[in-house]
């Protein structure tokens, strides 16, 4: 039985996931779909410290909400001028993608409800990871440790870094 | 490997292509495409000398100059060679042809990469004839075939794009009939347990392909083979091929790689599956003796000379696979004399037709006539290729169809009297009817382009055959005049190849 | 005996051929004929030589102690070994027919080798185009010939009987400029060809059933070892006749497999000596040089089907019904052949109807010949009559190329009343005519009344018909023969020359003709040429075939063919309207008979419209509208589909996520579905 | 009332949804981009869950998502220069004018 403040703490944050994640795909407006998406990080961010990841929060915030949504907002600035609209959508291309969408949400959903007992389990106690624990996975060798994918990732964000500033640089 | 003769058929061409890399100017080129096919042709004749030698000692092995070299060892892929009476036959018609071929194409465009497709093609050929491996048998018999596409495309005329394509694609068409078959022959090639190989004498040393397995390969590999050797319905690239490609590709098409197709007939389709052959021998029976017959009628009305020519290959080659599935020695004996035959007078007439054409520019006989005023050389050896393919004692194209007739003959009234029905006999007097179809399109030819008045007057200022056309055409003339006199010899040859082997299992 | 001779007799055409064929263009036209007529009289010194030693050195190896004549095989080579038992032999067959047939052939060849060097010239001398090809052409067919009448075995005179047919092609097309001679070469070529595949699968059923080619087993007992084998009784066919006796033989369609072979085999001889319904290239075929027409379309060639059939005739006694079909079919061609001779205009047609009909009385005559009458009287009047008509017919036709030479046209109405212009000719063209109405003592009177005699032994009906056909041969002989040298005075066209007799090489051999013409018919041919070897007469002097004659035949056709002459030298001696009255008499008859019954449009029609009508061009466009057009198809609908499918490829990655999601939904929904 | 998984699944079900959506109609391809990035986000929350609800006691999905959010970023990083020297280049980012490569 959670706390009434969990739950309300709860819908807030499912309620604010949904919207806005709504709203990102549905503004004309380019600089607001930015924005809803940064509200939608930052929903998913509290998921994450709700469920008692609290590094994982760190993370989310720190990287999706203040590095690539910056990036997304500079790029935007970049190539438009304030006040653009994208086009409007077609209401056929509007329809076949919502119908998409849907069917998506209802296949998954059925799914997910009917076919999925796991989707009930309770939340079990759990301490929260500390850094401790977080950092020695990170940089452990052994099983159910991440050196190796560690430095994939790293090797990948150099190479990104290097790529992104081979192909936008200007020639 | 280098000790065994064979191989040599293969390496002398490699030679020539080497040697065309060093080549500067046309003489040169002629002279290593010329010194190339004599060494061919004295290198056949040697072979043919040699192995009538060993044979006259009493030597009854199935083939002879045998050797088998490791390839690819997993697959039991071996570059094995050896020859017999057929194997034999062919190869000096393959030299004859590739020899007269290059005096046919003595004037050619783009002379160095002409002659560099040409020899890969005859490697091919050469490779498929000396071969004993189904796997390497495949390899040289694709790489025959494409070398055309480039030779026709490149060098062709008319819609050579077109033709270049739709031969090249039913003839792969037809190699992955092929490939399946061969491939299918391979699982089954030794009993339970054993080694499995690709080598034909072994396989048919074991005849241990299934029945039920054989009644699929069968008409597989004869379908994959029979492409190329022009069975109906399989037969349309032949009139688009023939009369787009240049003229020694004409001549070595129709005269040896059309070859290919009767020959892998013969040897894979009937030499390793003789009971589906006898089985399943009726369904190719009626289509090739349709193709004999449907082939002259086609012949009678067109009026381009090379469609004309086409379409009797198309004739004289059904005429090959129907005396092979007649599954008769003597009838058999006929079909490969049949190729001989054939091979030499259509690449006669495909050189004819080339010089002719290369002096009118145009092949419609009814814009042409009279041209016995203007060439009387061209024009008296138009005859003679004719009266060959007609069927004229003295010439070749008689004593096959000859030998091939008294065969089919004796194999259809030994089915008709036996009461299996009387499909071949049917088939044979059907077929038989071909040299009276034969003998109507000839002479129209002939009367229409050779004979009557000129047609066009500018063709009176037209030139006679050069030298190197005399000698292109006396070479295969004579061949044709050979074989036509002394059919004995080539008789023997050629017979002496059938051992009982396939025969006990047909209970012949 | 020796086998250089026969060998010499066969090689010195061939060798002619081969060296006239390869070097004529570069010697003159004089030399290459003189070479040709040399080495032809060569031959005919030889095959003489032969000839004589076979009939009357009476070695035992040509004659036994009984007087039957033997076959002796003289030299036999092995040519193409299809089986053990069946192979094709070369060899050199000597017996009574071929050493008769060798005269002939040797004779008129020369003849004509001869005349043509008078008659291949124009007026002022010069010698046509292309002589030199003539007479390596003249000396391939005597080649050929020769090596037809001696095969020792019926593929050999398959061989050779495509290499006379060959050969006749090129002597006809030989003026090969002219349209109309291409194409009655072509057709006589088809023609023969089509016979000819009778012919073939005739000969393949027969020695599949006897296991041989060889005449001597066919038609003589058999003996071991036939090769070394010197005395060959003929005519027994005893070794068929055990084939057959062994074997329940089976039928097809009702009529025995011998019967079936007999016949196909008896189509052969039908298109070389144009038996209707095959005759329709033999009078086209005159479109050839004269020469050549008396060599080969009268004297040799076109009697290779009787010869074909009187060797096989001891198989043919076995099969009476294969005999009756021959008399049918040569007796309606007689008649045919006789009533279509009467209305044509042009000479060299006249005479090729004429040999049509002539050669259908050799053909009855073998038909109506049985061992029991006569000792087989027909085949020897067959024979015989084969040996005159070669002589008389040849005889006219060079009358004929003399006259046609004079007057530079076929047709006769340029001709009339030439008997003053031309007497040398005018004489021989008589004794020729003479000979074939059957007057006495000329050499055709002998030889049909021999066959009427055989027809009278074998039934009257065919009697009376063959009868009458002689009288109509008699009648068009002369109507023909007045036509050309009386009707009205001549009248030479303005500008040329009068006509007149020809040089000295055209004459020599019509006066050569003309006297044997007027004494064959006293050689004893009855003790020369049996069907088993069996000379008819006891004793003989030169009066034999006078003492032997039925005379109440005889003296019935000789009555015949007076009356016939009679009724066509009131009719045509001078010019009247009796002919167009009896035209208009009989109109429809007439018109018939003028365009020789409608066989060439029938023909025309058959090949044209249903041949290449209603099966090649067919064919054709089935071939490259529906066979060609399904490998184009495939083509097409492999281009078409990727043409269809390539817009898939668009590069626009929401179309790729619509492909994916439809299909992911797809997959999960039919998922769901399932494990409801 | 209890907060079972299936409370954080669906939204991310919905987010996900939201992000097949945008990513499909928008031509925009920053736009897609983002939509891009919530349909990442909607699944890094799943691995989070289900690590959560069903193996506390191991990290699996959280170090999953971890590295995630890591190659998301360099992903977007480049994905942006890429769009900025599209734009230089064709002086927009609409995906349907982005056919001078097509075939």
């Amino acid at each position: 039985m959670e706390s009434v403040g969990s739950i309300i703490l709860y819908f807030i944050v499912a309620l604010s996931m949904i919207v806005f994640s709504v709203m990102a795909v549905t503004t004309r407006k380019i600089l607001r779909a930015a924005t809803y998406l940064l509200f939608t990080l930052f929903a998913a961010a509290v998921v994450y410290f709700m469920l008692d990841y609290e590094f994982l929060g760190a993370v989310q915030i720190a990287v999706y909400a203040g590095g690539i949504v910056v990036l997304f907002v500079f790029a935007i600035l970049l190539t438009s001028k304030p006040g653009d609209n994208t086009e409007r959508l077609t209401s056929k291309s509007r329809f076949l993608g919502g119908l998409a969408a849907v069917a998506t949400l209802a296949l998954a959903g059925y799914a997910l409800v009917s076919r999925c007992s796991m989707a009930f389990a309770s939340k079990p106690v759990m301490e929260a990871p500390d850094m401790q624990s977080v950092g020695e996975a990170l940089l452990g060798s052994g099983h159910g440790e991440y050196l190796l994918p560690f430095e994939a990732v790293s090797v990948l964000l150099l190479a990104c870094i290097i790529g992104g500033v081979v192909v936008a640089r200007k020639r | 490997m280098f000790s065994n003769i064979l191989i040599y058929f293969v390496v002398v061409p490699v030679i020539m292509l080497a040697g065309l890399g060093f080549c500067r100017n046309i003489k040169q080129i002629r002279a290593v495409a010329v010194t190339g096919s004599v060494a061919l042709l004295g290198l056949s004749a040697y072979v043919l000398a040699e192995y009538l030698a060993i044979r006259a000692t009493g030597n009854t092995e199935p083939m002879l100059f045998t050797g088998s070299w490791s390839w690819f060892e997993p697959l039991h892929i071996n570059l094995a060679v050896g020859v017999d009476g057929i194997s034999i036959a062919m190869l000096i018609l393959s030299s004859i042809i590739v020899f007269a071929g290059s005096f046919a194409s003595w004037t050619i465009q783009q002379p160095k990469e002409f002659f560099l497709w040409l020899i890969l093609l005859s490697t091919g050929v050469f490779g498929f004839f000396i071969s004993v491996d189904l796997f390497t048998m495949f390899m040289f018999y694709e790489v025959a075939l494409i070398p055309m596409y480039l030779l026709i495309g490149v060098w062709g005329s008319g819609r050579k794009n077109y033709s270049a394509m739709k031969l090249t694609l039913m003839l792969m068409g037809g190699s992955a009939f092929l490939m399946l078959g061969l491939i299918g022959i391979y699982y089954h090639s030794a009993p339970e347990g054993g080694q499995l190989t690709w080598n034909i004498l072994e396989i048919a040393k074991y005849d241990a392909i299934p029945h039920g397995w054989q009644q699929f390969l069968f008409p597989m590999t004869f379908v994959g083979f029979g492409v190329l050797g022009a069975m109906f319905p399989f037969h349309t690239w032949s009139p688009d091929g023939h009369a787009s490609a240049p003229t020694a590709v004409s001549m070595l098409h129709a005269g040896v790689l059309m070859k290919l197709g009767g020959y892998g007939c013969f040897r894979v389709a009937i030499y390793l599956m003789p009971y589906a052959a006898k089985e399943l021998s009726f369904i190719f029976l009626i289509l090739t003796g349709i193709s004999v017959v449907y082939g002259a009628f086609c012949a009678c009305v067109k009026t381009d000379l090379k469609y004309i020519n086409a379409y009797s290959s198309v004739s004289h080659c059904g005429l090959v696979l129907f005396a092979i599935l007649m599954l008769n020695s003597t009838a058999m004996t006929g079909a490969i004399m049949q190729m001989l035959s054939h091979g030499l007078m259509t690449a006669l007439f495909f050189a004819l037709i080339g010089m002719i054409y290369g002096r009118t520019h145009t092949r419609d006989i009814t814009q042409m006539g009279g041209m016995m005023q203007i060439m009387p050389y061209l024009s008296v050896c138009y005859v003679i290729a004719g009266m060959a393919s007609l069927g004229l004692p003295g010439l070749s194209g008689f004593v096959a169809e000859m030998t091939i007739f008294v065969g089919s003959f004796k194999a259809g009234m030994a089915e008709y009297l036996a009461g299996a029905g009387s499909l071949k006999l049917v088939f044979t007097i059907i077929a038989c009817c071909s040299i009276v179809i034969t003998a109507v399109y000839i002479l129209r030819v002939v009367g229409k382009l050779l004979f009557g008045p000129v047609y066009d007057d500018h063709h009176r200022t037209l030139t006679d055959a050069t030298w190197w056309e005399r000698f292109s055409t006396v070479t295969l003339i004579l061949c044709v005049a050979a074989i036509g006199c002394f059919p004995n010899f080539f008789n023997n040859l050629i017979n002496t190849t059938f051992t009982p082997e396939i025969f006990r299992v047909l209970g012949m | 005996m020796d086998v250089t001779i026969p060998i010499l007799i066969l090689a010195i055409p061939l060798f002619m051929f081969v060296f006239l064929g390869l070097t004529g263009m570069k010697m003159s036209h004089k030399v290459a004929g003189i070479l040709g007529t040399c080495g032809m009289g060569t031959v005919l010194v030889l095959a003489y030589y032969t000839a004589f030693q076979y009939f009357f050195s009476g070695a035992d190896i040509f004659i036994n102690g009984a007087g039957e004549r033997l076959q002796y095989l003289v030299f036999d080579q092995t040519w193409l070994q299809f089986t053990e038992n069946l192979v094709i032999k070369l060899g050199f067959l000597l017996d009574p027919i071929s050493a008769m047939m060798l005269v002939v052939i040797t004779t008129i060849s020369f003849m004509v080798h001869l005349y043509s060097m008078g008659y291949m010239r124009d007026h002022h001398g010069v010698y046509e185009h292309g002589f030199q090809r003539f007479y390596a052409f003249l000396s391939l067919f005597s080649f050929s010939m020769l090596g037809l009448v001696v095969a020792p075995n019926i593929f050999q005179m398959y061989i050779f009987w495509e290499l006379v047919g060959a050969s006749s092609y090129l002597l006809i097309g030989f003026y090969y400029t002219k349209p109309s001679a291409v194409s009655a070469s072509k057709k006589a070529f088809i023609v023969t060809r089509f016979a000819d595949l009778g012919f073939l699968i005739g000969i393949l059923t027969l020695s599949w059933y006897t296991g041989t080619f060889n005449f001597t087993e066919l038609t003589s007992i058999p003996v071991e070892g036939m090769a070394g084998v010197s005395q060959v009784n003929i005519g027994t066919a005893e070794y068929v006749r055990g084939i057959f006796a062994n074997s329940a033989a089976p039928t097809f369609m009702g009529a025995s497999v011998l019967t079936w072979a007999l016949v196909l085999i008896f189509m052969g001889g039908m298109g070389k000596s144009a038996m209707m319904p095959l005759h329709i290239w033999l009078p086209d075929a005159m479109e050839g040089p004269t020469p050549v027409s008396a060599l080969i379309h009268a004297a040799t060639m076109v009697v290779a089907g009787v010869y074909l059939v009187a060797r096989l005739f001891p198989l043919y006694l076995m099969e009476e019904a294969a005999l009756d079909i021959i008399v049918v079919v040569g007796a309606v061609t007689a008649l045919y052949a006789a009533m279509v001779a009467c209305t044509q205009l042009d000479i060299k047609r006249v005479l090729a109807f004429s040999t049509i009909s002539q050669i259908a009385f050799m053909m009855v005559s073998l038909g109506v010949a049985r061992p029991e009458f006569h000792h087989g009287l027909g085949y020897m009047a067959s024979m015989f009559h084969l040996f005159t008509h070669a002589m008389f017919k040849a005889l006219l036709f060079l009358c004929a190329g003399a006259l046609i030479h004079a007057i530079g046209s076929n047709n006769y109405t340029e001709m009339h009343g030439l008997r003053k212009h031309m007497p040398i000719t005018h004489v021989a063209f008589l004794i020729g005519c003479l000979a074939i109405a059957g007057i006495i003592p000329f050499a055709g009177f002998f030889s049909k009344d021999e066959i009427l005699t055989a027809c009278f032994g074998h039934s009257i009906f065919w009697y009376i018909w063959m009868s009458a056909v002689a009288g109509l041969t008699a009648f068009y002989m002369f109507r023909l023969y007045y036509l050309i040298f009386w009707w009205k005075e001549h009248k030479t066209p303005e500008g040329h020359h009068a006509p007149h007799d020809q040089p000295w090489t055209m004459t020599l051999p019509l006066v050569i003709l003309s006297v044997v013409s007027c004494v064959a018919g006293f050689v004893p041919f009855g003790n020369l040429v049996t069907w088993n070897g069996h000379p008819m007469f006891e004793s003989v002097d030169f009066f034999t075939n006078l003492k032997a004659l039925d005379w109440s035949v005889a003296s019935i056709s000789l009555l015949v063919a007076l009356a016939a002459i009679g009724l066509a030298t009131v009719m045509y001696r001078k010019e009247n309207a009796l002919p167009s009255k009896m035209r208009n008499a009989l109109p429809a008859l007439w018109t018939w008979c003028f365009h020789r019954f409608y066989f060439d449009e029938l023909y025309m029609f058959i090949t044209h419209r249903i041949i290449f009508g209603c099966i090649s061009r067919p064919l054709a466009w089935f071939d490259r509208h529906v066979i060609d057009g399904t490998m184009d198809a495939f083509a097409t609908i492999t281009n078409k589909a990727s043409e269809v499918i390539k817009p898939l490829q668009s590069g626009q990655i929401q179309m790729y996520v619509w492909y994916y999601l439809v299909g992911a939904l797809l997959l999960g929904g039919i998922t769901a579905l399932c494990v409801i | 009332m209890e907060i079972t998984a299936i409370y954080y699944l669906v939204p991310a079900l919905v987010m996900f949804c939201c992000g097949v959506y945008g990513f499909i109609t928008r031509k925009n391809m920053i736009a897609m981009l983002i939509s891009l990035e919530l349909m990442l986000n909607a699944v890094d929350i799943n691995f989070v869950v289900f690590n959560r609800y069903l193996y506390p006691e191991q990290m699996e999905g959280m170090f999953f998502t971890l590295f995630a959010i890591a190659i998301a970023a360099a992903e977007t990083a480049l994905a942006i220069a890429i769009i900025i020297n599209i734009f230089r280049a064709a002086k927009n980012i609409d995906v349907r004018s982005l056919n001078e490569m097509k075939f």
